[in-house]
Formats: structure tokens, sequence, C-alpha cells
């Protein structure tokens, strides 16, 4: 249905894609897999006419097709959910979904109930019951992510391309996600789906394509491969066991005693201790209250009650940069909206909240050592990117998380909350980036890890705190930090509510 | 005489009574075959100081400032003298080392116009002042006003309101006005400019208000000829003025060294009997 | 069963007061009220009427520029605009003797065009609107003052001031224009894709244009509409100045915006209401009036009103 | 080898050319050579100090106004607080007899004062610049009046008048004041970790801030920088004018801003260096210079200067 050959793109003098083959038919679920900056989202961006290849041909039903922009993709039939989310944060649920392509009466007005029947015929698809008449902003990432998907079904494109769409569901929510990417198979669609995560692969997908720096590795079917195999397609060599052992023992001391949060009036409320050198998992649903209890520890969400003790000493957190001070620092679960600053290189997006480190005479930056630390921290999580003065805007999703990574490792606070950070990032980097926060904790640090994935929370927490209706239901140690008893929570986990 | 160059920077000229005077620049100089440079500083004393040094750098043998402020050319008064250029201040006096100031005898114009309106209120009623830029003129134009509306026992002053000689502005502060007094019977209006938003504002609210005003613009004018609210403006003489002030300059470049420090130029009534035959 | 019924009471007030309309209505209420214990005359019929009239060539080009500003761009040139439309239309009527309405087509014409040159900078040029219309400001003042040597143009058909203060009933023309034109950008805004895709632009306009948004066309649109609503503005100012004016509207493109913004349009873009505007513009002309009415000092004016928006905006800011 | 070095060659010239400031300084030549060509005297050493000590205080105006646009604000206020903070100083002078420096440091004040109420009001208040400045614009150009009754204010000190007018050596004491005030602002912005956040807000305000910035100080510390430049313009002003003018510097705020944008800085914020604006404002005051120079007509000078404007922005978009 489609075919893509040679495809060759350069951005001014840097070539990342080098000649890319990609087929797909109709009915089946194409997995597109490579590292972080492997050229994936590029190569999509092509296909639905966002870019335009430097070299090689687009085929759609055998027939050759350029696509001057989106609209000439849509036209052809296809659709794509893009990485980056790409909605309307004012606009509601409706209006993102129908955008450019409104329903219309006979007197060219909006046709505002037909819109919104379809899209609640959409999203009942999907699944989920979301709020139709809220600005999508006040949704939550999930909620957007599947407006997001049902924007790109409401096209009925025959070929969708789905960048990274499960990067911040739910494992719940990513079955609603397969059962329609099933029933679309069986209609006849053809689907490229990018992902990090494999499990996902062998769970949906039919064929596979293996892309390493912008280069075709191989397409082959997914029942004659397996994950090892997967992974050394696209990193070139074998990963071992990607979580590193747990400390046997963790110090009793305690850094961070958050003896109250309630983040809403009559809401629950919770509290949780964190210990010199342990990582504490945050486990739960979407929109189980994990991010905005961090916020809310740090002044960044106005909880309405909110007690936190540094070492022992009460503290009241006007600002993240009030935290900051006290050791605390937090990288935020949307690297776009709130890790990154657009405008600055790699080098000034590390050293931003660092400059203490780099001083001469006291007021001014001393411009060498900024540019020696952070090409360190660059290599450490290994992003890549042509220096680090290269503009942010121009990495690809996974590099730019490591980016916002090697800020916060570089500044050694003693407390971090990484609020999702492997969201998005490859298979190979996850480990390393494990490696780096327990090699992190070995130096005396605390790290609080929230996400969404459970064989990381399990894999990496030596405790783990399980939300539930914006609070803590169970804090679990131990042999029950495993799947079950922390679903069994997070589902049916009842939460104390105080008067 | 090699190129004489004459350097004119006015305060404003979107304003009929500015672009009359330049009018008459034009033709002066043009009949003694000298050269004009002319600048706008649109109400903005640094622009008028800056324009004033550009048209040093060019030599300009004479100078005829119309201030936007008195005070505040003082620096460029002094930097042209320096210069031995020939100042004369038009219109505004200007402070500084100035040769000559040709001006309207602005307190006898604003008297004037008031005193008209009383008379032709019978002494008596109620008065409003639809005030302007505060600048020496205008200013001596209210005071003179005032002066007039208190030599009738009648007459009560129950309302200023400032116009900004403009005529939108003044155009909805007069309906304002009329608006809030209801036995309101004449206005005065320290410009033309501002006279004609005024005579929209009364000729829209159906009332009987006498207007009169100061300048003598062609529309103005015409309104006055036309019968109706506006009965009277005490007019200038934009253009006799440059004349005047040209020739005290060039009286100077001749080696006269005895020219007068201060022409003044006499106002005149236009009503509806003369307004007919008068022009700028 | 009752305390079901005060939850769903108190939560119907709630919206009501997060309405992003609200707030502008109660700064109006207030004002007004004040203002009505301030002078007598406020309340009067005919004083509503007065305060309506002046608002309305404020109002209407705050019209456009909530179109420009839901973009998230700005139009500086309106009160320009303005001008040059009503001189040009009085120079033809008056100087070339045409016939009334070829005048104010040709003012309308000129709104088109400039609008059009200023939406075609932004859009194909990849222009910042605040230069592009800070630059399209002094051309236009410099055209209409060339066009017109300086001198007012009067003398133009005695029926055109029908247009700023003749009557339809009680209600003067004005304000009936200044109705029409709101319930038309109404209707464009909440009920048309074309609205649909002002908001999305505003809110982001890179997202806009990948889900196939014409973006360059809409804004192109949203200052072609501003220049027309400067244009209609032009035709009533012209009626009720009875002239062409090169120097008219000075200083109104910020009385345009304060109206969008007290009226609860984000200026970044994306977010507002076309009623809020026009509560916005009302609110502003009722300060005027009442600060005359009460005969307060008119510096003394300035400092008051500005004094009075930082209140409203302060105390929208939750709202927004 | 000859291969790879015309490569070299051609790669170095490319970089020099994407530097953001070779746009500005571009448009700088090319503007003074058709003006070295349009008039005699341009070029002139005498005339060249006359254009950079008329352009000394829009520059120093849109110094703060650059710090103030890079968080993504802006300040209409500057142009009212200068007339203020000149109108204050000669005031204390005149009317209360005081010492010039007593005078001097309270026309400082008010432009420490004015911008820390617009900082606080956008930082703390979470109001949007540009209503606030407007307010403030009002605010201050009304005090001013009222403190003045409308008059300047005459009679300051004569030594006053060696910030406007006097020299060191050949060189303009207002040009020397500019220097060293973007000399300061230069550090400040390359330096400092407080002008490395300057430009992080105008990147991405909320990423800077959950990364620990103190974005509402910051804010508040650029607005205050504003205050102070115009103050620090207010001083050369009153040399300049030897009074207190109420009505000074109309529009100066669109001047600055013009430069501040014509230097390349993205009005959006996050983008730009202080140098281009010094650029920018040398650019506009050899506009306004050179068409004096060349006798034009006023009206026209208006119209040739935004098509300037525009044309220089025009080109320069592809460096932005
Ligand atoms: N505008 C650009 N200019 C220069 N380089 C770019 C630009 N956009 C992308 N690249 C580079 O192209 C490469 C491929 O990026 P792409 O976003 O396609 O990666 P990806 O495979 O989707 O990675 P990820 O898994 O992290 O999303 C990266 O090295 C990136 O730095
Ligand atoms: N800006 C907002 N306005 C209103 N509600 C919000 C907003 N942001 C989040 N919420 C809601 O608050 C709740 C808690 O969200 P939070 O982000 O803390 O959850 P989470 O457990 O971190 O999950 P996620 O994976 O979505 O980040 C969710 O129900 C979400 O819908
Ligand atoms: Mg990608
Ligand atoms: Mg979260």
């Amino acid at each position: 249905m489609l075919e893509l050959n040679g495809i060759k793109k350069s951005f001014g003098p840097v070539q990342v894609l080098h000649g890319v083959d990609l087929t797909v038919r109709g009915g089946e679920v194409h997995a597109l897999l490579g590292e972080n900056g492997a050229g994936k989202s590029t190569l999509m961006k092509i296909v639905s006419g966002i870019l335009q290849p430097s070299e090689g041909t687009i085929r759609v039903d055998g027939q050759e097709r350029t696509f001057a922009d989106y609209d000439a993709a849509i036209e052809a039939g296809i659709g794509i959910v893009f990485q980056e989310f790409s909605l309307i944060p004012y606009l509601n649920a409706v209006d993102n979904m129908f955008l450019a392509r409104e329903k219309r009466t006979r007197l060219g007005l909006l046709n505002r109930r037909a819109m919104r029947e379809r899209a609640r015929m959409i999203l009942g698809r999907l699944g989920v019951t979301i709020p139709l008449d809220v600005p999508v902003a006040r949704l939550s990432v999930a909620e957007q992510q599947f407006v997001e998907i049902a924007k790109a079904l409401s096209l009925e494109a025959r070929i969708l391309v789905l960048d990274e769409p499960t990067a911040t569901l739910t494992p719940d929510e990513v079955e609603h996600l397969f059962t329609v990417m099933r029933e679309l198979r069986r209609q006849g669609v053809a689907i490229v789906f990018i992902s990090h995560h494999l499990e996902e692969i062998f769970e949906i997908c039919d064929r596979i394509t293996v892309l390493r720096d912008g280069s075709f590795v191989a397409t082959c079917a997914v029942a004659d491969t397996d994950t090892d195999r997967l992974v050394e397609m696209m990193v070139g060599r074998r990963i071992e066991n990607s979580f590193p052992p747990k400390p046997a023992h963790i110090p009793a001391e305690i850094v961070l005693d958050c003896e109250e949060v309630q983040l809403r009036k009559n809401g629950p409320v919770s509290s949780f201790q964190l210990r010199k050198g342990e990582i504490l998992g945050f486990a739960g649903l979407v929109g189980s209250g994990r991010t905005e209890t961090a916020l809310a520890m740090l002044g960044a969400f106005p909880a309405a009650r909110c007690r936190v003790r540094v070492d022992g000493q009460e503290m009241r957190f006007r600002e993240p940069a009030d935290g900051l001070a006290h050791g605390i620092g937090l990288l935020p679960e949307s690297r776009k909206e709130q890790g990154l600053i657009t405008s600055f290189s790699i080098l000034q997006n590390i050293s931003l909240n660092n400059y203490g480190k780099y001083r001469r005479n006291h007021w001014f930056i001393d411009l060498k050592a900024e540019r020696a630390a952070t090409a360190d921290a660059m290599r450490n999580v290994r992003v890549k990117a042509q220096g680090p003065d290269a503009r942010i805007d121009t990495l690809s999703g996974g590099n730019q998380q490591k980016v916002v990574i090697a800020r916060w490792l570089n500044h050694q606070t003693k407390v971090l909350i990484f609020d999702e950070p492997t969201r998005g990032i490859d298979v190979g980097a996850k480990a390393e980036i494990y490696a780096l926060m327990r090699q992190y904790t070995a130096q005396g640090h605390s790290i609080i890890m929230i996400s969404s994935e459970l064989p990381e929370v399990i894999g990496m927490s030596d405790r783990v705190c399980v939300f539930k209706g914006g609070g803590i239901v169970a804090t679990v140690e131990g042999g029950h930090i495993n799947s079950e008893d922390i679903m069994t929570h997070a589902t049916t986990g009842r939460t104390q509510n105080v008067a | 005489q090699d190129g004489l160059k004459i350097g004119m920077s006015f305060q404003e000229m979107n304003n009929p009574y500015f672009v009359s005077m330049q009018e008459a620049l034009n033709e002066a100089a043009e009949s003694i075959g000298a050269e004009v440079v002319v600048t706008d500083a649109a109400h903005d004393v640094a622009k008028q100081i800056s324009d004033i040094e550009d048209m040093l750098q060019q030599g300009i043998d004479i100078l005829l400032i119309n201030p936007t402020d008195s005070a505040g050319v003082e620096s460029a008064v002094t930097m042209a003298k320096a210069q031995d250029v020939v100042v004369v201040a038009v219109d505004a006096q200007a402070n500084g080392p100035v040769d000559t100031f040709v001006g309207s005898k602005n307190r006898d114009a604003g008297y004037m116009s008031c005193k008209y309106l009383a008379d032709e209120l019978d002494g008596k009623g109620e008065v409003a002042i639809l005030d302007g830029i505060p600048v020496v003129p205008i200013l001596e134009r209210v005071e003179g006003c005032k002066a007039a509306f208190a030599e009738y026992e009648g007459i009560t002053l129950v309302d200023t309101q400032n116009g900004r000689q403009d005529r939108s502005v003044a155009l909805g502060v007069v309906e304002n006005m009329i608006q809030s007094h209801a036995d309101l019977a004449g206005i005065f209006s320290v410009n033309d400019g501002g006279a004609m938003g005024a005579l929209a504002a009364i000729q829209g609210s159906g009332r009987d208000i006498k207007l009169t005003s100061v300048d003598g613009a062609p529309e103005a004018v015409k309104a006055i000829a036309d019968g109706g609210p506006f009965i009277e403006t005490t007019a200038q003489f934009p253009r006799d003025q440059v004349r005047v002030g040209l020739a005290m300059a060039l009286a100077q470049t001749w080696g006269a060294r005895v020219v007068p420090k201060a022409v003044p130029i006499d106002v005149r009534v236009v009503d509806a009997e003369n307004a007919a035959d008068f022009a700028w | 069963m009752s305390h079901d019924a005060t939850v769903e009471r108190r939560f119907d007030a709630r919206r009501l007061l997060h309405s992003p309309l609200a707030l502008p209505l109660i700064g109006l209420i207030v004002v007004s009220v004040l203002m009505g214990f301030a002078s007598d005359n406020f309340f009067s019929v005919s004083n509503i009427f007065n305060v309506l009239r002046q608002v309305s060539i404020v109002a209407i080009l705050a019209v456009g520029m909530t179109f420009v500003i839901l973009t998230g761009g700005i139009d500086l040139s309106v009160g320009a605009v303005m001008a040059l439309a009503g001189t040009i239309a009085a120079g033809l009527m008056v100087n070339f003797g045409m016939p009334g309405w070829v005048g104010l087509l040709a003012g309308l014409g000129v709104g088109v065009v400039l609008g059009v040159f200023n939406g075609f900078l932004v859009a194909w040029g990849r222009m910042p609107a605040i230069i592009v219309t800070l630059a399209t400001m002094g051309i236009a003042r410099g055209l209409g003052l060339i066009y017109s040597g300086g001198y007012p143009i009067s003398g133009i058909p005695s029926w055109i001031s029908w247009f700023g203060v003749g009557r339809i009933g009680i209600v003067p023309v004005p304000v009936i224009a200044m109705v029409i034109v709101y319930a038309l950008a109404w209707v464009l805004l909440q009920r048309t894709a074309f609205g649909r895709h002002v908001y999305a632009i505003g809110g982001n306009e890179l997202a806009a244009k990948l889900s196939g948004v014409k973006t360059q066309r809409v804004k192109l649109a949203v200052y072609a509409i501003s220049g027309v609503t400067a244009a209609i503005a032009a035709l009533i100012l012209t009626g009720r100045l009875m002239s062409g004016q090169p120097n008219a509207g000075v200083g109104f493109e910020l009385d345009a915006i304060a109206a969008v913004v007290l009226g609860g349009t984000a200026i970044a873009g994306g977010r507002g209401l076309i009623l809020g505007t026009l509560i916005g513009a009302i609110l502003l002309g009722i300060l005027n009036n009442g600060l005359n009415l009460m005969g307060i000092n008119p510096y003394m004016q300035d400092v008051i009103k500005g004094l009075i928006i930082l209140l409203a905006i302060y105390i929208g800011r939750e709202w927004r």
C-alpha cells in the first residue's frame, strides 16, 4: 500500500536519512524501530508531507506521489499522530479533532452537533470518555494523547502513522489502543507504529523495519525474530540486563519527609519519606496525582495543604527555585513545554540552572568551564547531536529528553524528582540512564521516580508509593514490588478521606 | 548673494495654520531666490532640537523657529547663534538669544472672542472653555478669555475641558459637556480645530449653543459665513507672521543692528458680517 | 435532595463566574453604578446613547483588533488607516467631485488594501506584526498628510452626516452600525470554520498548520478584516466630523487594544470573546464620559483611567 | 587541496552572514552609503557626532526595552516615564530649590519606582505587559502634567546642560553615556547568569521556572532596568532641553521598539543581541537625520521611514 524507496534527507550539511526503504501492506501493523535519532520521526514526517525528501520516491497504491504538505498526504489517505503534540491548547477536544476539516451546515456554518456526535463515537471506539467542553489544555497528558489519536482516526485514513503513541499511556490504555488498532487492521488499514517498548511490538505488530543512524537495516516478520535480535539490529550490540542491581541496604537517614500533602480540599492526604541513597518509585494510573504531588512539594502546584521537611527542617517552597536552593530538583514530564528552552543551544540548556558552578569573580560566567562541563554531561547521557552548540529543536525527541536529564545529573542535587524520565528513550539509552541513576544514588543522592512503565518502576525502585485518586494508597517494598501488588493497589486501593 | 538658505522648524504641520505659514514662506523665499528647508517636530521638543541641529549641519543662514515649547528649544537657539545664524521666533516665543519674536496678540485674541460671545449672549448664561495643549499662546488665550468673562456679571464659567485642539477629541468632550450642563449657552474654543469638533457636537445635540474661537482657519470662516452656532473666530495672520519674521531676519543679514525684539501682530474679529471676505 | 440542589446551584454560579465574560461584565456594572452615583445625568437615556455613540468608533476598530489579537498578532495601524480612509473618501468627493458612494467605496478600498498589505507581510513575509503595523501606521499617516497637504478636507455631501449623527428611531446610526458589526463578528468567530482557525492559530500556530489550517490565508484575512473595520469606523468618523481628517484617530489603536484586553481576550492570542471586546469598549467609553461628566481635571483623568484599567485586569487575571 | 580551501572559505562567509548582527550591520552600511551620496554633509565628523547625539536618547531607552523584550515582554511606558523623571527632577530643582544632584537622584528614583511598579504587576500580578505598561504610560503622563500644571519647568542649574550638550574631547557627553550603558548591558546579558535567565524566560518561561530560575525576580529586574534607562535618558533629555517637559517623549516607546526589532531581536523574546539594538537605533537616527538633510517633505519622511523599516525587517526575516 505504502512503498518508500531510497529516501534520503539532509538538514543543511547534516544527512539524517541515507536511503531508507519501507514497504507497508494494507491490513498490517508495521513497526518502525531504531535508537533515538535514528530518523524514524523524520521518515514519517516525509511520508506525511511535512518534510520533503532530498531524494527517493514515495508510492501509494503503486503510484508515485509527492506531497507538498500534510493536506496533500491526507488526500492520499495518510494520517499521522505526531510524536510531539499538535493540539490547540484552548480549543476543546471536538474542535481539535475536526480542525481544518470541520463539518458544515448548508449555510456554511459549523455543524457542531454532527461533529460532537462523531467525536463521541470515535472516542467511544477508543474506550475512553473525555470531557468535550473543556479546553484540551485542562486534560491530562494521556487524555490529550487520546484526543490526538482520535483526531487521526477521524481522517478515516487508509495509512495511519502512530509516532510513539504509547509513551504517555498506561498499560490499560495501551490495551484499548491495541484493540482499536486490531480493528483497523481487520478493515485493511496499513498502520506504521513507532515505539521504544519492544513488548508492545511483539504484541501488536506483524512486521518490523529497523533503522540505525538513518540507514535501513532490515525488514522482517515479528514471528521470525526476538527481543535480543531486534536490539542488536537497532544498537549494533547486545544489551545485557537493563536494570542495574539494587543495593542490598539503604541507610535509614531521611532526607525528605513529606508529612502531609493534600492536593485538593476534601481530597486524600498522603505522606511519604525519602531516604538517603534510595530510589522511591511513584506508581499509579494516569491522573492519579503523582505529578501534582511532586509539583506541590516544590510550590509549583497550589495544593490545599503541603508540609515538607528537608533534612528534618520544615520547609515551605513557593517556587521550584526555593526547592533547588535546598537541593531538590525536578525533571518535568513534558520536555517541550516544561523542560527545554527551545531557543537555547544544548550547552545553554544544560547549564541553565547551574551557573553557580562556572563563576568567575563571583559575578561572571566562566564560558570555558561551562563548555567543558556541559560537554562531559552530554557525553555521559550520549546525546546524539552535531555538538554542544546545536539548537535544541534540531534534536530528535529522545535526544532532547537526554539533554534535560543531563542538566539534572550535572547539577548533582541532593534529591531529584524524575517525572517519566525515560519517556521516548530507546532501549539502549534507557539502560545507560538507569545505570546513571544508580550511580547517582550511590553517591548519596536520592531519587523520586514517577513512571507509568511498570517494569521500570519494578526494576528500579527500592520502594514504591502507589497513587490513586490524588493520594498515596500504599507504599510497598521488598518482595511486594511486583506488578500484581502494585496494580491491585493502583486500581482498587482505598484513599483516606479527611474531613 | 550666493544661495541664501532659510530653515524653518515647525512645531507641527498637520494643521492648516502652519501649512499656510509654510506656503507664505515658500512664496517669499522664491521671490528672493533663497533656498528653504522645513522640518516638522510633531509636537516633540526633542525632535525639534534634532531638526534644528540637522538644519545647522546644512549651513542655513536664517532660522525661523516656531517652538513647540519656549524653554525646551533654548539649547538649539544657542547653538544656532553660536554659528552666526539669525534666529527669529514665529508664533510663539523661544528662550535664549533670539533676535526677534513675531507673534499674534494671543491674550487679545482670547479676550476678543469671549467678549464677543458674552455680548451675543446678552451678558448672561453659562459658558464653557474648550482648552488645548498647554503652551504659552494657548494659555494666554484662556487667560484673555477669562478676563473677558469676568467683566460680565451674568456670565458663569461652568466647565473647562481639554479637547487637545483635535477635532475628534473635541467632539467627544463637547458632547459630554453638553450632556452634563443642561443650560450651557456658549463655548469658547482655544482654536478652530477644536471648534470644528465642538460645532459638530452642538449641531448633533440640536441645542442652541453659541461658539467662538481663535484662528481664522478656512473651514471655520466658512462655517461662520454659513451661519449657525459658530458665530465668531478671532483671526490670526499666519502668513503675515512669517513674512514679517523673514523681513526682520533679512534686515539683519543686510546689516541692520537695531531690529525690534518683538513684533506683535494684530488679530481681527471675523464674524458672519465679514467672513465672506476673509482668508489667511 | 436539598443537599444535591445546593451543589448544583453552587456549580452553576461558579460556571457563570468562570465565564470569560463574567469579569468584564462585573467591571462594567461596577463602573456604571459608580458613575451613576457621581453624576445625575449618567443614567439618562440620552446620555446612554451619547456614550454608545462615542464608543462606536473605537468599538468597531476593536472588532478587527480582536480578530488580529486572537491569532496572536497586533495591529497598530488601525487609527492611521481609519484617518487615511476618511481622508481619501472625503478627498474624492470634494476635490474630484465624485458622488458620495464612490468616495465611501474608495475609503473601504483603502482599508482593505492596507489590511491586506499588513496581512501579506505578516503571513507570507513572516515579519512580526507589531513592527509591520507600526510601519504601516507611519506610512498611512504620511500618505494622508501628503494627499491632503495637512488641511482637513471639508465640503462633503451633507447626507454623509447621517452615518455619524443620524438616528433610526431613537437609536443613533453609529450604534446600530456597531451592533451589526459585532453580530457579524460573533457569527464569524463562533459559528464558522474560519473562526475556529483564528482561535487555533493563536493557540498554537505550528500545530494549526500541521493540522491543515491554511494559516497564511487566515492571517491575511484577519488583517484585512481589521482594515475593513477601520474603514467602517472611518465612515462614522467622517459622518461625525463632516470632513476628512488626516490627523484623526491618533492613539486609537491603543484604546482599541485596551478594549480588547479589558474584554478578557488574551494578548497572546487563542482565547477571548468578541462580546468581551464590546463590553471592554463600553467600559472605556463610560470611564471617559463619566470622568468628563464629573468635571475631573483632564490630566487626572489619564491617571484614573490607567489605574482603573490596571485594577480591572488585575482582578481579571484569574479568569485568564 | 584548493578545493578544500574554497569550501572552508565559503563556510566561514556563511557563518558571518548568519550572525544575528550581520543584517542590521549591512542595513546600517547600505543606508549610510545612500545618505552619504544624497548629502555632502553626511559623512562629516561633526554630522556623525550630531547623529549619535540625537540617537542617544532613544538608544538608551532601547537598552531597557531590549531586556524587557528578551523576556517576552514589552514596555510601552518608557517615553512617559522619561518625561516624568525629567519633570520631577526639574521641579525639585526649580520649585523646591534643591541642589541639582538631588533632583537627578529623584529622577532616577522615579524611573526605578515606575519600573518596579511595572515589573511587580507583570511578575507577581501575572498581568500582560502590554496592558500594564500602557496603563503606566497614561498614569506617568498624567502625573507629569498634574505636577507641572502642564507647563514646562525651566530655570534649572546651568551645569545640567553638560549632560545634554557637553563634550569630552570632541565626543558629546550623551554619546559617551550611551556607550557606557551599552557596555554594561552587554556584560549583564552575555556574561552573567542573570543575562542567561533573561534569555531563558523569553525562550520558555515555564521551563525556566521549573528548572529553578527565579522568573518573577528576573522579570521585576528587567522592568526596573527599563525604568533606570528611561531615567538616564531623562537626564540627557533634561540637559538638552534645559527644562522639565511633561510632554516630551511621546511615541519614543515605538522608536525604541523599532530599534530593538531592527537590531534583530525577536519580538517574542528569547533571541537577540544588545549590539543589534545599538545598530538599530543608529539606523533609525541616520534615517531621520539623512531625510532631514536631504530636505525631504516631512510627511514624505514618515512614508519613507516606514518603507525602509519594512524592507529591513523583510530582508532580515531569514536571519531570525
Ligand atoms: N531540523 C533539523 N535540523 C537538523 N537536524 C535535525 C532536524 N530534525 C531532526 N534532525 C536530526 O535528525 C536525526 C533523526 O531525528 P528523528 O526525530 O527522526 O529521530 P527519531 O528516530 O524519531 O528519534 P526518537 O526515537 O528520539 O524520536 C536526529 O539526529 C536529529 O538530530
Ligand atoms: N491543568 C489542569 N487543569 C485541570 N485538571 C488537571 C490539570 N492538569 C492535570 N489535571 C488533572 O489532575 C489529575 C492529576 O494529574 P497528574 O498529572 O498529577 O497525574 P499523574 O499521576 O502524574 O498522571 P500523568 O501520567 O497524566 O502525568 C488528573 O486527573 C488530571 O486530569
Ligand atoms: Mg521520534
Ligand atoms: Mg504525570
